[in-house]
């Protein structure tokens, strides 16, 4: 299953939900403003951080880059995909799961 | 693959739709298609023809269209979300007794249930809010 | 080939109309010969809170309308317990949702329970 | 007292315009009085004339014209913000082009100082949002 | 000054932010949403307590009894108005502060 | 009598259209004799990253007129260090804003102060 996250911890506790939930072995691709989640030393990359070994995270690249966040702020083991890598990952997966 | 779209979001306010309509453009990039895009929730908003954005932002309305002629996609506004919000097509502006209708022409109205037949007979659906 | 679709419920009632038009989305996709669930965490426990009474402030009080979901041929409910007890509630605080032949149409389980069970869905919407 | 509202959501999604709308009551029944209500984001989406909700619902846009009209309060629209989603007054329709308004005509539209000047002339602002 | 928050912690972070923020002395009144976290035993509710000796707490009945909580459920000194004791509480406050 | 309104940023930018919306309400407000400054706190700081490049989603880069808040008369600019911490960030990670003097307009404070100064407001709008 693919989990779409889409705001900050401190937008909305979307996140947490999602970690608590999510299979072990799923991915989780942070879009919009939960790209800033994925930036060292934040609330949110903190708990990501704990997270790596059970799922595969991805954050969206023309979100960062909107954004001004750079790759190299982000916490190891996050790999940046752009849409046609989302598109790839929603086909990979059988469900598209979005935390709103 | 075929791909099932929702988007519960007005356009401008939330990012919603900005998202979901780059990702359905990298869906027929990538050889794949999206048969149905349904707009629900304050998603309805994205159907108006009276938006008049500024000249020097993006016409996330006028994208969709273009997107929807381009690669023939069905989209539909909820017929109960539309009414409460204030879009409205000739047929439902005449039927609660409105002179005048809002929605653009390239949207059509209908159901929930047109979303979850598309939900159906798509492979994928994929659901974009706030 | 019918599909697994789960409704979750993540939000609070009257606060936003997601909840209220969760509903309708329901109801309309009972028409169609799927397998509907629908799933209660986070504020969305709040929806099933009793004696609700929005008529005070003219709204619809859409929660009695969960006691029929049998008859949509909606008959599993599931709600995260540490949803509930996050929210200082207990299990009692809760409306009752029954089945036609009168079993609790209500199943309150804990986390891995519910992850598992999201999982198995094709679908799943969240409002 | 003279209270200046500021409402930064739209009907019926978000509480914020019923307790505005609530709040707006309770002035004038105790005694102050509400001078200004400026709609802002999506709060511009309170204006249309065009929602037609649920008969058995309440009706968040009648409600506001009612209390308008009998307590004459000024209820305008933030010309930016309506442009961009798609509500139009005669004038903005003209503008932009447009052949129809949906505007109620209860409603007027102004720049986002029309709110400063409420917060100027009035001895307390409030501000429902989401 | 009078601070308003409309959410519950669990939506939003809007309750952290007024609490870190509002200051001494000044009154909270809990609207829409946020009235949930009044109820004892929330996580919402465990920040109010602390904050007692700080500021006035309130509620708003009318929003308590559309959503089926009952005074009893809720944590000690916490005064409840309805929307004329709302507009009372803007009357006294030269400031109304709604945390969106 | 000029009144002190204060315009608080606590949101992202893009994500949502509020801090967009904030800064053309800002610049609307400059036109009245006021005693205008703005403030960043929450994720509101994060309107102030450097090298924000929306055009990557066709959308405007609105951050760049933050650096012509002067030519406003909206020469005050604060922001709370706790909520710059919290996000893994620091102070160089933000753009300058400079008035025409060539001081620098922003103040980095601590959450004491911020209240403090939220206090002393007669209006305050957040967006």
């Amino acid at each position: 299953m693919l989990h779409t996250v889409n705001k900050t911890l401190t937008e909305k506790p979307s996140l947490l939900s999602c970690l608590r939930l999510a299979g072990a072995g799923s991915d989780i691709l942070l879009i919009e403003d939960a790209v800033y989640s994925a930036i060292r030393g934040s609330t949110g990359a903190r708990l990501l951080e704990q997270s790596r070994g059970k799922h595969q995270l991805f954050a969206l690249g023309p979100d960062l880059e909107c954004r001004g966040v750079k790759a190299a702020q982000l916490i190891d083991g996050i790999e940046v995909v752009d849409y046609a890598g989302f598109v790839a990952l929603a086909v990979k997966n059988d469900t598209v799961h979005a935390w709103l | 693959m075929k791909f099932n779209i929702l988007i519960n979001e007005g356009p401008y306010t939330h990012q919603a739709s900005d998202t979901a309509f780059q990702f359905a453009s990298a869906v027929f990039e990538s050889g794949h298609e999206v048969v149905r895009v349904f707009f629900y929730h304050d998603g309805v908003h994205n159907a108006t023809r009276l938006g008049a954005p500024p000249v020097d932002d993006r016409n996330v309305i006028a994208r969709w269209v273009k997107l929807a002629e381009d690669y023939n996609i069905d989209m539909a506004v909820c017929v109960a979300a539309s009414l409460r919000r204030g879009v409205l097509s000739d047929e439902s502006a005449s039927q609660s007794g409105r002179a005048i209708a809002n929605l653009d022409q390239h949207f059509k109205v209908a159901g929930f249930g047109h979303f979850i037949e598309g939900a159906i007979i798509a492979d994928r659906t994929v659901v974009f809010g706030d | 080939m019918s599909k697994r679709m789960m409704f979750v419920n993540r939000r609070a009632p009257y606060g936003t109309v997601y909840g209220l038009e969760a509903l309708d989305a329901l109801l309309a996709a009972s028409a169609f010969d799927q397998q509907l669930c629908v799933a209660f965490l986070d504020d969305g426990v709040y929806q099933l809170l009793r004696n609700q009474n929005p008529a005070v402030l003219d709204m619809k009080d859409y929660s009695r309308t969960f006691a029929a979901l049998d008859d949509f041929g909606v008959d599993k409910v599931y709600v995260e317990r540490e949803s509930i007890l996050q929210r200082g509630l207990c299990d009692a605080d809760l409306i009752e949702i029954r089945r036609e032949n009168g079993s609790d149409a209500v199943s309150i389980m804990a986390s891995e329970d519910m992850s598992r069970l999201m999982e198995s869905q094709d679908i799943i919407l969240q409002f």
